[in-house]
């Protein structure tokens, strides 16, 4: 056993941190709040050179090969960053089912592209009934002359409106249960029929979009993988993206605990500085528990997600469901220690403040996971 | 022991009610799904009307002596008006600093001249009040503030920055708590004044918040002239007056705060029976009857605690422990209740308003956002709980 | 409105905590832990000179007549006292039983003896499924010559090893709903078949018993009120008996509350009282929150037993369901507080905290309230 | 980054698995529902037997230095024996505080004399030791320690008391910390003694708990002469000789408590499996699955925390911020575990063993309140918590 990270990847946490200190400030990300794509061109082709938008594809896709530990060190880093832009609706939720579910083809042609910087993919799968599981999936495909037609409304798209393409989760078939039946397309942004709108969000650090399909038209290749078999690589995609945006919160609630620290040291009341009361240590150590946990269960399911695959859904559950509470947590913590400056809009904290809240309800809340925990450890 | 109105309190109620039937403004009632944390900077205008209505109608400084404008009632109408207004869905009360904390204050230590001159003008919303004691460096830790004023004739110079102001924006005056004595004990050279927000030298600025919103100010004071006449309560003795002032806040915001937690409580037990969960309404879930019942019966307790302490006031006695819990359960209540409103959309919990997706028009991401400021305006609930833990349990200064 | 206590109800609390402080201190309390009765006859006969065993009765039944705010104020201070005895058992659910279903001469018979110390009385409704719903009563009486037989397991009993007499629960019939088909059979103790077993708890100030019945026969003038119709008068005692158990957790809170404060107030650690340290002055806040409202919530219900009945039930239940809580959590911080000293069995503490865990399970813990709330709030 | 066991770590927790399959005592795994917490006053004869065996086998001492009776293994051997014991629900070792504490301080700060003399019979469970640390007016602020030790030719001779002292009954030594130099700076006048507890003037008094069990003492020295070499590390040095027994005590809790929990975490599912609530299978109860799943989680998170920070001691790095951690989340998790016990039980939860009504004879009655001291002992919360803000975040001392 070996719970630790390695040279490489302290390696690439330090330059990561370093690159999102330098390019990713948060008068970056505060620019990129009104802005409609959240990201810049500039911004997206940095990563792309630094090999972040491929990480974890394999070489013969454009990607550096890397695994979902190395990813996770990664994304710890842009949370703590507020990282603004598509990186997680591209890389992973798009570029995932892709590397799940797509052909030789799809593969080759549009994991290139995304690890390049030449185009983004992003997930169309939640819609309006806000669920989380297969039945979310209603949105309709028929068959029909050579291809299929879609039909329907997907919400909370994260980022279509600046996507090249979008893998759409479509009922093709009502099966015995809801997870039989669902099939997934990759469809060009521009498809006629299809209408993307932006969202106004409370994190405006990420977008979420509303997409439209009204009689879609698309062709057989258009087709992921097999008719109505569409849920299982899509439940993998979901577990894994779970895992790393829990890294990402992660992240964000390390740096809510540094932020909330130093002023600790240095804001005064009554003739000493906060940290020494005891209602404030106390606090910052509760911070410190949750974070360090988190932190920990995070780890193992980054681990369990490339080693351990059959473990990856608890793994991914537990983690959610821990850290969702725990960033939280954290960040009413940092607000509220903070005073009233944590609740101005000029302090950086309302930033994490609303990706923690954003967050913690992407992919289902700490109570659905708990249930899912429940199911998985067949109480 | 009786819960019950007497009936000559529920005639006053019956009176409150059919006025609010009567005179209810519809374009607002139909916006307030989540509680009346309606964003107020937006409708300033709207309120300062309303209010006057309020006024016209009688239901304004009920508990005021007749002399100074009120009603010369008790605290049990003023509960009740607050209770029927907010059971209504009505509009808040606008100049609520001038209300519950200047006027009382100046009828406590105001000259005659004094008494004739404000508290009027509070009443019928002529005059909007403001609050200027925190500063940046002065916040928990109040009395180290530090905006100065020196005396120069029959004037004093007030030169500093306040912080935190909220309805500054629309304030005729404030409430200022100055340092006129920078060499006594922090606690004793302070002097309260009634400080015109007109006069030359003093300019706002909004505070934007996590919300969006700028309900707070900074304000400044630049060599800012104040009438030797408008001290409240004699120089060097601002600490005093505004001890005085802050227990009035308490108890203002205890009748208030009661019936704020009640109607966000209707709302999102509204909103939970119009969500699904999982395909079923969220009601059905037997984790959300869980949280629901729970907030219900902390709201409840909330309400039973404020009449104990009322009951406390109504017979001529000083409010004890029942009283100084109020603020900190509210708190935990009421950000616990936004945290659930949240809960319940799911991923709709990102929408504000501006889209049709947004549930109850994106007010409640608004409340969510607002209620964070709850455990630190008015007092942090760390400071609440210090004050708790020497004033009503005896235990030793820090 | 007027909600606060009366003159005369103030003199019963200063009156009511002079009597325990004399008669009932903690070693009065020790040395009843191991007494199988728990309680001496002439403490008991003391309670009956103070008028205190037939409070709420009416004069007719040799009572005071007062109501239950008043015996609110005196539950407060046995709490206080940890009051050890059949007090509970036998004036409030044996007594209340007979007060609202028994027959106008069992009323007049019992009620007397009850009030004069002469008797006791306690009820036997929970059975080995511990449940607090109607489908909680299972043991049969089944109708026959002129009377009843009845069979079953009664468990969770209280103080049935000293009673003369048990309002026994049973079932008649098996109607439509669990509420119907209860009838309540008032059965002397010394009744052929029927068997007590003292039970050992952790809350050794609290006696309880299981009762074994093996066809007991009793005669149709056992029968309280109509056949058939026992669920609606036992759901009233079980509510009323629920506040009155409030008012006592109340009353043994505040007790750990004043324990805690004093003991803050003296014990030094690092040159300081460590009252004077925000990490126990914050805790000791948060005591006073919960026991504030406790009472509050409590108080309330008092007041709705008596004039507005048909809230009852919900009023009862919004009280156990909060008290439930805090006077678990008020226990624990007393602990805490403590330190090593409240974990001694010498400290009082433990006597407190192990009734405080009694009677959070004592008619249905928070979370089964919590439900029933929602059920009444029409969730 | 791997969980998994190397090739030789999977072979050493085969060999530990064999021999406990083979070596288990059945009349103690009867016993052991909820947890390892068996009233281990009852059972030290059995104890000291267990530990005997242990040894014979080669488990104990696992990461000690060869010379002295160890095997000279790492951390994650000692991390593995643990791991199985507690799925064989095997019963502790008796010896801990020797093992954990006495041994390795011994090892670290004896002369070569003491170092031959004292270990080898710690490991053998030989000699019991118990720790000579807290008393009554020195609990969190342990350095205020008042018990004596006074120079008197080749002796020192002690007076005062010790408290809390668990398995003193038993106990042949004590690791004691006494005041050598009452004049110096209060950390700097105390010696750590190596005491025999069975030297005139020792008198031990078994304190009745609230479980009504005597697990800890009060400990009484009345004129009790102690040789000189007996001093561990050097008089008036005992303070920074204390603390790394404290260091091992955390490292070495830290490892059990992982175990402890899980095997309580798996005997609270098994108790829910058997429950029934409102007639139905407890764990079909959605707020049960909800309670029990977070359990798993949070059992889940302190094994994996754990595992962080062993990996940073077999890498040779000090642990962090993740060490610090372990014994705040321990405590939450197990007493909220214990009181979710009681909550499963409903009115049963009363019921000790004694009656065949109770719940697996009633241990959980034990472990549920002797979990209440959890939080005291071995540091408090309060401690733990200033620890962190202090030495781990670097925030100013109050």
């Amino acid at each position: 056993m070996d719970f630790g990270f390695s040279q490489e990847q302290e390696m690439l946490r330090a330059t990561a941190r370093k690159f999102f200190e330098n390019e990713c400030p948060s008068t970056f990300v505060r620019q990129m709040l009104d802005d409609p794509a959240g990201v810049t061109p500039d911004f997206w082709q940095k990563l792309a050179e630094q090999g972040w938008l491929g990480l974890i594809y394999p070489e013969a896709y454009g990607g550096v090969g890397l695994g979902f530990v190395d990813l996770t060190v990664l994304m710890e880093e842009m949370g703590r960053a507020v990282m603004p832009g598509p990186y997680f609706s591209s890389v992973l939720l798009g570029g995932l089912a892709l590397l799940e579910a797509g052909s030789e083809s799809q593969k080759k042609e549009w994991l290139t592209k995304i690890s390049a910087g030449a185009a983004k993919v992003t997930l169309a799968w939640t819609e309006p009934n806000a669920r989380w599981d297969a039945a979310a999936v209603t949105l309709q495909a028929r068959e029909g002359r050579g291809g299929f037609a879609l039909s329907g409304t997907k919400l909370f798209v994260h980022d279509a409106h600046t996507a090249d393409a979008l893998v759409v989760a479509a009922r093709t078939a009502n099966g015995a249960s809801p997870e039989a039946g669902v099939s997934l397309f990759l469809v060009p942004r521009d498809a006629r029929g299809l209408e993307v709108k932006l969202l106004p969000t409370m994190d405006q650090t990420r977008k979420l979009c509303e997409v439209t399909l009204k009689d879609v038209q698309v062709g057989a290749a258009a087709l992921m993988g097999e008719k109505n078999t569409g849920w299982q690589p899509l439940a993998r995609v979901v577990d894994r993206a779970t895992v790393a945006l829990c890294a990402e919160m992660c992240g964000g609630a390390q740096k809510i605990l540094d932020m909330t620290t130093e002023y600790a040291k240095i804001r005064v009341a009554f003739g000493k500085p906060i940290g020494s009361y005891q209602g404030v240590k106390h606090r910052a150590a509760d911070m410190l528990v949750d974070v360090e946990n988190a932190k920990s269960i995070t780890y193992y399911a980054a681990w369990v997600v490339d080693e351990q695959v059959a473990q990856a859904p608890l793994a991914a559950s537990m983690a959610k469901a821990y850290v969702s509470d725990a960033y939280r947590k954290v960040a009413a913590a940092g607000i509220q220690l903070h005073g009233g400056i944590g609740f101005t809009w000029e302090h950086d904290l309302h930033l994490y403040f609303k990706r923690a809240k954003g967050s913690e309800f992407t992919f289902g809340d700490a109570t659905y996971h708990r249930e899912r925990v429940a199911q998985l450890i067949n109480l | 022991m009786d819960f019950r109105l007497t009936r000559e309190q529920e005639s006053f109620r019956d009176e409150v009610r059919a006025w609010l039937r009567q005179n209810l403004p519809k374009e607002w009632t139909s916006r307030v799904i989540s509680g009346p944390d309606v964003p107020r900077v937006e409708a300033y205008k709207f309120l300062r009307e309303w209010q006057k209505r309020l006024f016209d109608a009688g239901f304004i400084g009920l508990t005021w002596p007749k002399e100074y404008g009120g009603r010369g009632l008790t605290f049990m109408e003023e509960f009740i008006l607050h209770e029927e207004m907010a059971l209504a869905k009505a509009p808040p009360v606008l100049n609520i600093l001038g209300i519950a904390m200047a006027g009382p204050t100046i009828i406590a230590y105001g000259t005659e001249e004094q008494k004739k001159r404000y508290p009027p003008k509070i009443l019928s919303c002529e005059e909007i009040w403001c609050q200027g004691y925190s500063e940046p460096n002065a916040g928990s830790d109040l009395a180290s503030l530090q905006t100065r004023a020196v005396r120069d004739g029959d004037h004093f110079v007030v030169n500093g920055q306040k912080v935190w102001t909220s309805i500054a924006q629309a304030a005729d005056w404030m409430m200022l708590l100055a340092r006129t004595d920078p060499d006594a004990p922090k606690h004793k050279g302070i002097t309260y004044f009634l400080l015109d927000m007109h006069s030359p030298g003093v300019s706002v600025r909004p505070l934007r918040q996590i919300t969006g919103d700028a309900e707070f100010n900074e304000v400044f004071f630049e060599n800012v002239r104040v009438p030797r006449e408008n001290v409240l309560g004699g120089v060097n003795n601002g600490w005093q007056v505004g001890i005085t002032t802050l227990m009035y806040e308490r108890l203002a915001l205890g009748f208030g705060l009661q019936v704020r937690l009640r109607i966000a409580l209707d709302a999102l037990v509204g909103l939970a029976k119009r969500t699904k969960k999982n395909g079923d309404v969220a009601t059905r879930d037997p984790i959300v009857r869980q949280k629901l019942a729970q907030l219900w019966i902390d709201t409840e307790a909330f309400k039973y605690t404020g009449a104990r302490a009322i009951t406390k006031l109504l017979r001529g006695e000083m409010p004890g422990a029942e009283a100084s819990t109020g603020k900190i359960w509210w708190c935990e209540t009421h950000q616990r209740l936004q945290d659930i409103a949240m809960e319940l959309q799911g991923p709709y919990h990102q929408l504000m308003g501006g889209t049709d997706w947004a549930l109850d028009q994106g007010l409640w991401q608004y409340t969510f956002l607002r209620s964070r400021a709850n455990s630190v305006e008015g007092g942090t609930t760390e400071i609440q709980k210090n004050i708790i833990g020497e004033r009503v349990l005896g235990l030793p200064k820090g």
